[in-house]
């Protein structure tokens, strides 16, 4: 099947909570291994979007469309994680009780299925994989601890590993850079950078050096539409933005 | 000479109505002796009399508060007075000194006396000046359908001035014709009479007659009561909406403390039924007090009981919050266990201090009775109890919506690190908002001790009943525990009639399942982001 | 497994110590007599349960008082099943087993009965049961001195239909087995009394059930059929006082619809406001209120005992007092506790009751007794306005039923059968 | 397989349980029957009655662990599977009475002749059959588990939401089963059984064979406990348990790993009861009372919640403590039991396994070298605190 040139489109995406408009006719493209800065205000909007794409909330109306071809409005979470998106959230969230190794082991790409699980197996391959990625994510030294034992930042470098272990084709990044030390920041942006080569990354950030540092197209946010689209001198010299966001 | 004619008039009258007065003393002392059926015997011959003076002795007679004196079977109206009784002619009525225990021996009524009676006192007291004892009067005829009585009722109406009375006393001689052995037109004429009335007793009287052998009458009768039943069909719809009304207050009773320390703050309080059980005894401990200290305020009792409950039921509140779920604000689940073991306990110590048995709680006399609107009864107990569900509902709201504890309770509850560090002091706002919620479930305890047992067991009967309200309604959220119980309360009372009481409450708990599964967050369901929270 | 499991049992050894020695300190000096209490302390029962106890703690007392028993003392084992069922059984093999008691006292519903029969049936002791009940039971291990139906239920319902010329009745009960045999079998007597269907109306209840608006109503509409209504109630302890406050509240009075209770008695009465109530009925054997010299006696030893001078006795209060000195009575005749000792001498012990008279244990284990009709009145009790010349005999097996009406019970020799069936001439029911 | 199943999580307190519960289920019944009643070492058979039951509870218990301890479904009806079952084994021992009824009817159980009922309602066919009872009283439960689970699972009814319809199922099916009409002897329930499969059900050797077969079904339960949740299945649950909508957004079907444990959990409550009916010789419906199920949630919460091994120890020990006190404070055991359960959540929150595993690595760490802290908070741990914006779950 020829592959849709744009992997995320969404089209005039609507939300509403109570009255509230979080998400206001939002339109939006990511291309394939593209990746993508959202900035905005707080309220503009950006977790919502993400929770739409991720299938934790149902637009009121509008078009939201993967790989060109999946209505992700048809599919709840579990399924849209099965198409390949993968997300970090703004809080890390990786399962505290359990060791690190075991969250990249249950984050891993594999059947999802209960029966498929009471009967797993480890095998060799991905043994190995896990290995892999505790390097990546310099965690190799801890992976008998609970992940809940870990600071911060390891936390975020955990959870980005575990989207790395699930292998999606599309990766939703919300702030991933909260809370970490400047080196740890740098070696985050240096890590997404990598990744973007062969996957489409989405970064929700409020920390404008680290935005810079990505270098990637920006989109601003703002009452729940686009703002502004374009590199981040380009949207930064925008007035509407600097109105907005960045002249508070 | 005149003047001695009327000295001998006069005299003559005296004389006369001293021997009348000589008979019926006679009669009425003759009801000290025999068994039901000469006393029944006695009763009629009093009715014959047809002297009004014989009344009080009559009622006093049905209320048990006729006897006899050992020794000379001399007939008093008693009332107990210190260790014995005060006695009381019972034609006079005045005082003629007390008597001990042991002298006075009461005269036995049973129900058919007393049916006796009701009706002799209705020919008795037709001509009663009180419009309201006419009324009485009237009825006890219809219901008795006293053939006898037609005369006096004839004589009676036409000295009535009263229309309402008259209509009473017509419908009562429309009853009694129909139980007597006149023309079938004069029956007919009854009939119509009756089913203008359109109520349960109308319809009693024609199906009475309805299966006679007179086909006119047959006929008539049939098409009354067809004409009275579908009357009642919308009766029946309204009966039911105010049942349902009724047992909803009591359900939102139940569950409008749990709505504060469930709903609000988030602790599962199985401890929430002991909080009402304990309004219950301190409305039965306040009325103890009353009882025995002023029995003339008795009625002013629950008034007293409010503020005590609350009082109570609250402190009891804030002591399980300083004392236990304090420690377990990080886990509500937890909250559940060991407000189940103080539960436990504080049905134990009730059990202890009072006894396993159930306690008495009078209706004070304005929750006593009932009234009719049209064919629906209702009892005063209830509308009060509705009444004072709503009441407590609006309070409540406006505590937590209009004043500055209500807005401290909801910022607690949403953000407490946030709360504390602006300044409210949150183990206090805790303390309080869970004192509130018990001492609302005090105050519920105060209303339920008016229609259901006082006893140890009060609070379990209420629990789940409270939490599937609150649930159903949607947790946090008042006027959904408003809409969930009166939902709940009428749905039980639709299903009832044809269901069966088990049936009814079994339906209402599959219809909650199924609801939530629709709406698993309940009526009135917060939606956003912050409801994953 | 030693160490978890040797803890377990000394700890049950030292249960069973405790329990032995709670209730009395010289144990250690005399040989006694034990005496088991079984009944619910604690539930949804203790409500009606918990007086039982006290009853039989007085009557062991004075007993004691009187030199206890074939020279020895007595002394009660209390034991709280706590209103669950199954805890029933266990708690009487603990008595039984553990404590070693001759007999016991116990159980209210018949659950708790039906649940504690294969235990004394399996350990051969005795079961004193003291609650009016559905009859269709006799088991040679156990003694029923409450009433059963042909003791309470048809005489009640003779009474209002001789005596107040009812025509139309209202059967209502909580759902369980009690309302249902009792009104089973009164459906079929008043059908034999050539009362039509239509003017029976059956109506169960939840237990516990609170609302009873619609019934009450239901009732009332019922009632207006032209015909003499009265409500056989059977309606379980706990739903009865909202039931009576809705029917005072509703203007049902006695004179107009009477409602008969079986299961009303003094200490249900003690919650309620009894004014709206006067003239409503029960049936019971005993009321506080009979004027006997040995009531009288006993009502006062009850308030010294109890302390408190407001306490009402009841029906199965009396029921365990003719119980308690049957049992004294046959273990003196034998001449020992031993169970099968007391079951063959205790047919035919008669002891005075409460009312004036004497009651007999009769060979299908249940007792003579009169039948009284008692109307409310304002102060909480009855006034007795009808009862039996004679003793009524308690009937195991009814005759109303179909599949009970050949049967008997008998428990001497030769036929020592608890449910003969005379059609078949077999011991064991109505099959083959 | 399976060993290689268990090989995760056989730890050692698990490893002691279960050579405790085979060791009683063969010296136990030996003690009872081999040796006289007057030796020390005799167990007597009320003990042994009584332990049956406590294990029959025990594994209710475990039943709710595994739902509640490693996937965080608050059950507040799994007594509901608990009689379901029991009322299959009862029903069973209801057909095997046979003409010893009191009525002696060769087919219809005594309280059908009581009621005048003529046939056997078709619910009950089958039931004369062993196996056929056993397959239900695994069945039935698992299959109301199922229905129930489905359509709460799938709606994503959770927390105290569920917790509470699950008490509304449980309220319900009370109610129903009180029924007379329903055919299941309303509130006396089904009792006065004779045998079970052939046995007499009141001789010792009975008695001393279903505590066996107690003891042997917990330890079957551990088994399969230990080994769902020693899977990776075991982890997902604990995932769930911890964070539901992340373990969603790994791509995990929430809905059908609850449902999965559901059932099993129901299936295994369901065993319980029908070992837990020949012990106690009744089963009616008051073991639908919301009041069992909160109990056996206390139970679990007592031993150790998510440690399967606690919830057994909580077990026999909260019914031990029971058992002692109606008898021994028959007046004031609730008191009692009420404070045992204020204090174990106030001062035990991990219940007694959790204390016993602090109190040995306490005692570990004194034995050990003090290592320097390991861990100091981190700036980042700081900011890790501040309420966030939006929380995962």
């Amino acid at each position: 099947m020829a592959k849709a040139e744009n992997l995320l489109y969404l089209d005039g995406v609507s939300v509403s909570f109570d009255g509230f408009k979080a998400l206001n006719n939002l339109s939006f493209l990511v291309g394939r291994n593209e990746m993508r800065a959202i900035i905005g205000p707080n309220g503009a909007g950006k977790t919502t979007m993400m929770d739409v794409i991720t299938g934790k909330t149902r637009p009121d109306e509008g078009t939201l469309r993967f790989d060109g071809r999946i209505d992700l409005t048809a599919h709840d979470e579990a399924e849209i994680a099965g198409f390949g998106i993968g997300r970090k959230f703004q809080k890390p969230t990786v399962f505290e009780n359990q060791s690190v190794r075991d969250n990249l082991k249950l984050a891993l790409k594999a059947p999802r299925g209960p029966f498929a699980t009471l009967f797993h197996r480890d095998d060799e391959a991905q043994r190995t994989r896990i290995d892999e990625l505790l390097a990546t994510i310099r965690l190799r030294d801890r992976e008998t601890d609970l992940a809940g034992d870990l600071s911060h930042g390891q936390k975020q470098w955990l959870e980005i590993g575990m989207l790395l272990a699930q292998d999606p084709e599309l990766l939703l990044i919300d702030e991933p850079a909260a809370g970490m030390t400047d080196a740890e920041t740098a070696a985050t942006a240096d890590l997404l950078r990598e990744i973007a080569r062969t996957h489409s990354v989405v970064v929700v950030e409020h920390d404008m050096t680290f935005v810079r540092a990505l270098g990637v197209k920006v989109t601003v946010l703002h009452e729940g539409s686009v703002l502004a689209e374009g590199s981040l001198d380009h949207v930064s010299s925008d007035q509407k933005v600097i109105d907005v966001y960045l002249g508070r | 000479m005149l003047a001695l004619a009327l000295l001998c008039a006069v005299f003559a009258g005296t004389v006369q109505a001293q021997s009348a007065d000589d008979d019926l003393r006679a009669r009425l002392n003759a009801l000290a002796s025999g068994g039901f059926d000469e006393t029944q015997r006695q009763i009629d011959a009093i009715a014959a009399t047809g002297d009004p003076r014989a009344a009080p002795a009559l009622e006093a007679l049905s209320e048990g508060d006729l006897y006899f004196r050992q020794s000379d079977s001399a007939v008093f109206i008693v009332r107990t007075e210190g260790s014995g009784y005060a006695l009381q002619d019972p034609l006079t009525l005045e005082g003629v000194g007390t008597a001990g225990r042991r002298e006075v021996k009461k005269i036995r009524v049973n129900n058919r006396l007393r049916r006796v009676i009701r009706t002799a006192l209705g020919t008795l007291t037709l001509r009663a000046p009180d419009p309201a004892a006419r009324i009485e009067a009237a009825d006890a005829i219809f219901k008795a359908q006293d053939v006898d009585s037609i005369e006096p009722l004839d004589a009676a109406l036409a000295a009535e001035t009263d229309t309402d009375v008259a209509r009473h006393m017509r419908e009562a001689r429309a009853a009694a014709v129909l139980a007597s052995g006149r023309p079938t037109q004069d029956k007919l004429e009854a009939i119509a009479t009756i089913a203008a009335r359109g109520d349960r007793d109308a319809r009693s009287l024609l199906t009475g007659i309805s299966n006679g052998p007179d086909t006119a009458l047959h006929d008539a009768a049939n098409a009354a009561i067809a004409k009275v039943e579908r009357v009642q069909g919308l009766w029946d719809t309204a009966r039911n909406i105010w049942f349902g009304l009724s047992l909803g207050s009591v359900l939102l009773l139940a569950a409008i403390g749990l709505a504060i320390t469930f709903g609000v703050m988030g602790v599962i309080n199985m401890a929430h039924g002991e909080m009402v059980m304990l309004g219950a005894y301190t409305t039965f401990v306040v009325q103890s007090l009353f009882r025995t200290a002023a029995p003339e305020y008795f009625d002013y009792s629950l008034i007293v009981a409010l503020p005590a409950a609350f009082l109570v039921a609250g402190l009891v509140g804030i002591a399980i919050e300083r004392g236990i779920i304090r420690f377990l604000h990080d886990r509500p689940l937890e909250t559940l266990l060991a407000t189940w073991g103080v539960s436990l306990i504080l049905q134990q110590s009730v059990r202890t201090i009072f006894g396993p048995t159930n306690q008495e709680v009078g209706n004070p006399s304005f929750m006593s009775g009932a009234f009719e609107i049209g064919q629906l009864t209702i009892t005063y107990n209830r509308l009060w109890i509705v009444v004072f569900a709503l009441v407590v509902f609006t309070v409540l709201l406006v505590a937590m919506k209009a004043t500055r504890f209500g807005l401290y309770v909801r910022a607690v509850t949403q953000n407490r690190r946030m709360s504390a560090s602006m300044g409210i002091r949150t183990p206090l706002v805790d303390a309080l908002t869970f004192g509130l919620g018990s001492g609302i479930a005090g105050i519920a305890g105060v209303a339920l001790s008016q229609i259901d047992n006082v006893s140890p067991n009060l609070g379990q009967s209420y629990i789940i009943d409270s939490f599937m309200v609150v649930v159903f309604g949607g947790v946090g959220n008042l006027w959904g525990t408003l809409l969930g119980a009166f939902t709940l309360g009428i749905a039980n009372k639709f299903l009832e009639p044809f269901a069966g009481a088990v049936l009814a409450k079994i339906l209402v708990l599959v219809f909650i399942i199924l609801f939530i599964q629709k709406r698993p967050r309940g009526l009135f369901a917060l939606k956003g982001r912050a409801v994953d929270a | 497994m030693t160490v978890k499991h040797t803890k377990s049992l000394s700890g049950l050894a030292l249960a069973a110590m405790l329990a032995s020695t709670a209730f009395t300190g010289v144990q250690a000096q005399e040989e006694t007599i034990k005496v088991g209490i079984l009944h619910s302390l604690s539930g949804t029962m203790a409500i009606s349960e918990t007086t039982l106890k006290d009853a039989m703690l007085m009557l062991i007392e004075e007993q004691n008082k009187k030199g206890g028993l074939l020279g020895k003392k007595l002394e009660a084992v209390v034991v709280d099943p706590a209103s669950d069922w199954p805890l029933f059984a266990e708690k009487a093999r603990e008595l039984i087993e553990v404590n070693g008691v001759s007999a016991v006292f116990g159980c209210w519903t018949s659950v708790s009965r039906k649940s504690v029969l294969p235990v004394f049936e399996e350990l051969n002791s005795l079961l004193f049961y003291p609650v009016q009940y559905e009859g269709e039971e006799s088991q040679r291990n156990v003694f029923y001195t409450g009433a059963a139906p042909n003791q309470q239920a048809i005489p009640a319902v003779d009474y209002l239909m001789n005596e107040e010329g009812v025509e139309r009745w209202v059967l209502a009960g909580t759902d369980y087995v009690y309302p249902r045999t009792t009104n089973k079998i009164l459906e079929a007597y008043l059908k034999s009394k050539g009362v039509a269907d239509e003017d029976i109306m059956i109506n169960y209840t939840p237990f516990g059930h609170s609302d009873w608006q619609t019934i009450v109503s239901d009732i009332k509409t019922f009632g207006s059929a032209g015909k003499k209504t009265a409500v056989v109630s059977t309606i379980n302890g706990d739903a009865n006082v909202p039931f009576y406050k809705e029917l005072g509240n509703a203007g049902i009075k006695a004179e107009d619809i009477p409602v008969v209770a079986f299961s009303v008695g003094e200490e249900e009465l003690a919650g309620l406001d009894t004014g709206p109530l006067v003239g409503h009925l029960a049936a019971w054997n005993y009321f506080q209120s009979i004027d006997t010299e040995v009531n009288a006696e006993f009502i006062d030893a009850w308030h010294a005992y109890i302390g408190d001078d407001t306490r009402v006795t009841n029906d199965p209060m009396e029921a365990h007092f003719i119980g308690f000195n049957m049992w004294v009575k046959a273990v003196e005749k034998a001449g020992t506790t031993d169970p099968d000792a007391v079951i063959d001498s205790i047919i035919g012990v008669t002891v005075p009751n409460l009312t004036g008279g004497y009651s007999a244990m009769m060979p299908n284990h249940h007792i003579t007794k009169p039948v009284l009709i008692g109307e409310i009145q304002d102060d909480g009790q009855f006034e007795t306005v009808w009862e039996t010349s004679g003793l009524v005999v308690g009937d195991a097996w009814s005759d109303y039923l179909e599949g009970s009406k050949d049967l008997i019970a008998d428990w001497r020799a030769p036929l020592s059968c608890g449910n003969f069936n005379t059609a078949t001439g077999k011991c064991g029911g109505s099959g083959s | 397989m399976t060993f290689r199943f268990l090989s995760g999580g056989l730890t050692g307190g698990r490893i002691v349980m279960l050579a405790l519960l085979v060791a009683a289920a063969i010296l136990v019944p030996v003690l009872n029957l081999a040796l006289p009643e007057s030796h020390p070492l005799h167990v007597p058979t009320y003990a042994v009655t009584l332990m049956g039951k406590y294990l029959t509870y025990a594994l209710l218990a475990l039943a709710l662990d595994l739902v509640w301890g490693y996937c965080g479904i608050l059950s507040l009806g799994h007594a509901a599977f608990f009689a379901l079952g029991g009322y299959a084994m009862g029903m069973y021992l209801m057909r095997q009475i046979g003409t010893r009824g009191v009525y002696g009817d060769p087919v219809l159980p005594d309280f059908m002749v009581f009621l005048n009922w003529q046939e056997l309602p078709w619910y009950w066919y089958g039931f004369d059959v062993f196996p056929f009872a056993m397959l239900i009283a695994l069945a039935a439960p698992g299959l109301l588990a199922f229905v129930f689970g489905w359509f709460a699972f799938r709606s994503r009814v959770t927390g105290v939401y569920l917790s509470i319809i699950t008490q509304a199922m449980t309220y319900a099916l009370l109610l129903a089963f009180f029924r007379n009409d329903m055919g299941f002897g309303g509130n006396n329930g089904l009792t006065d059984f004779k045998d079970i499969l052939g046995f007499d059900i009141q001789s010792d050797a009975t008695r001393a064979g279903l505590f066996a077969a107690s003891a042997l079904a917990l330890a079957g339960g551990l088994v399969i406990a230990v080994a769902i949740t020693a899977s990776k299945l075991g982890k997902v649950l604990i995932a769930v348990r911890d964070a539901e909508s992340r373990t969603r957004f790994l791509g995990y079907r929430v809905e059908h790993y609850k449902l999965f444990v559901w059932t099993v959990s129901a299936m295994m409550a369901g065993l319980a009861g029908a070992l837990y009916v020949p012990q106690v010789g009744i089963i009616n419906p008051g073991e639908f009372a919301p009041a069992n199920s909160i109990e056996a949630v206390i139970w679990v919460a007592v031993g150790g919640r998510g440690t399967l091994v606690g919830p057994i120890i909580g077990a026999v020990l909260v019914n031990f403590a029971k058992s002692w006190f109606t008898a021994a404070l028959p007046e004031f055991w609730l008191f009692a039991l009420g404070g045992l359960f204020v204090f174990v959540t106030l001062f035990l929150p991990t219940g007694i396994v959790g204390l016993a595993k602090s109190a040995a690595q306490r005692l570990r760490r004194l034995r050990e070298p003090q290592t320097p802290g390991r861990e100091t908070k981190t700036p980042s741990e700081m900011a890790a605190a501040r309420p966030s914006e939006q929380a995962a779950e």
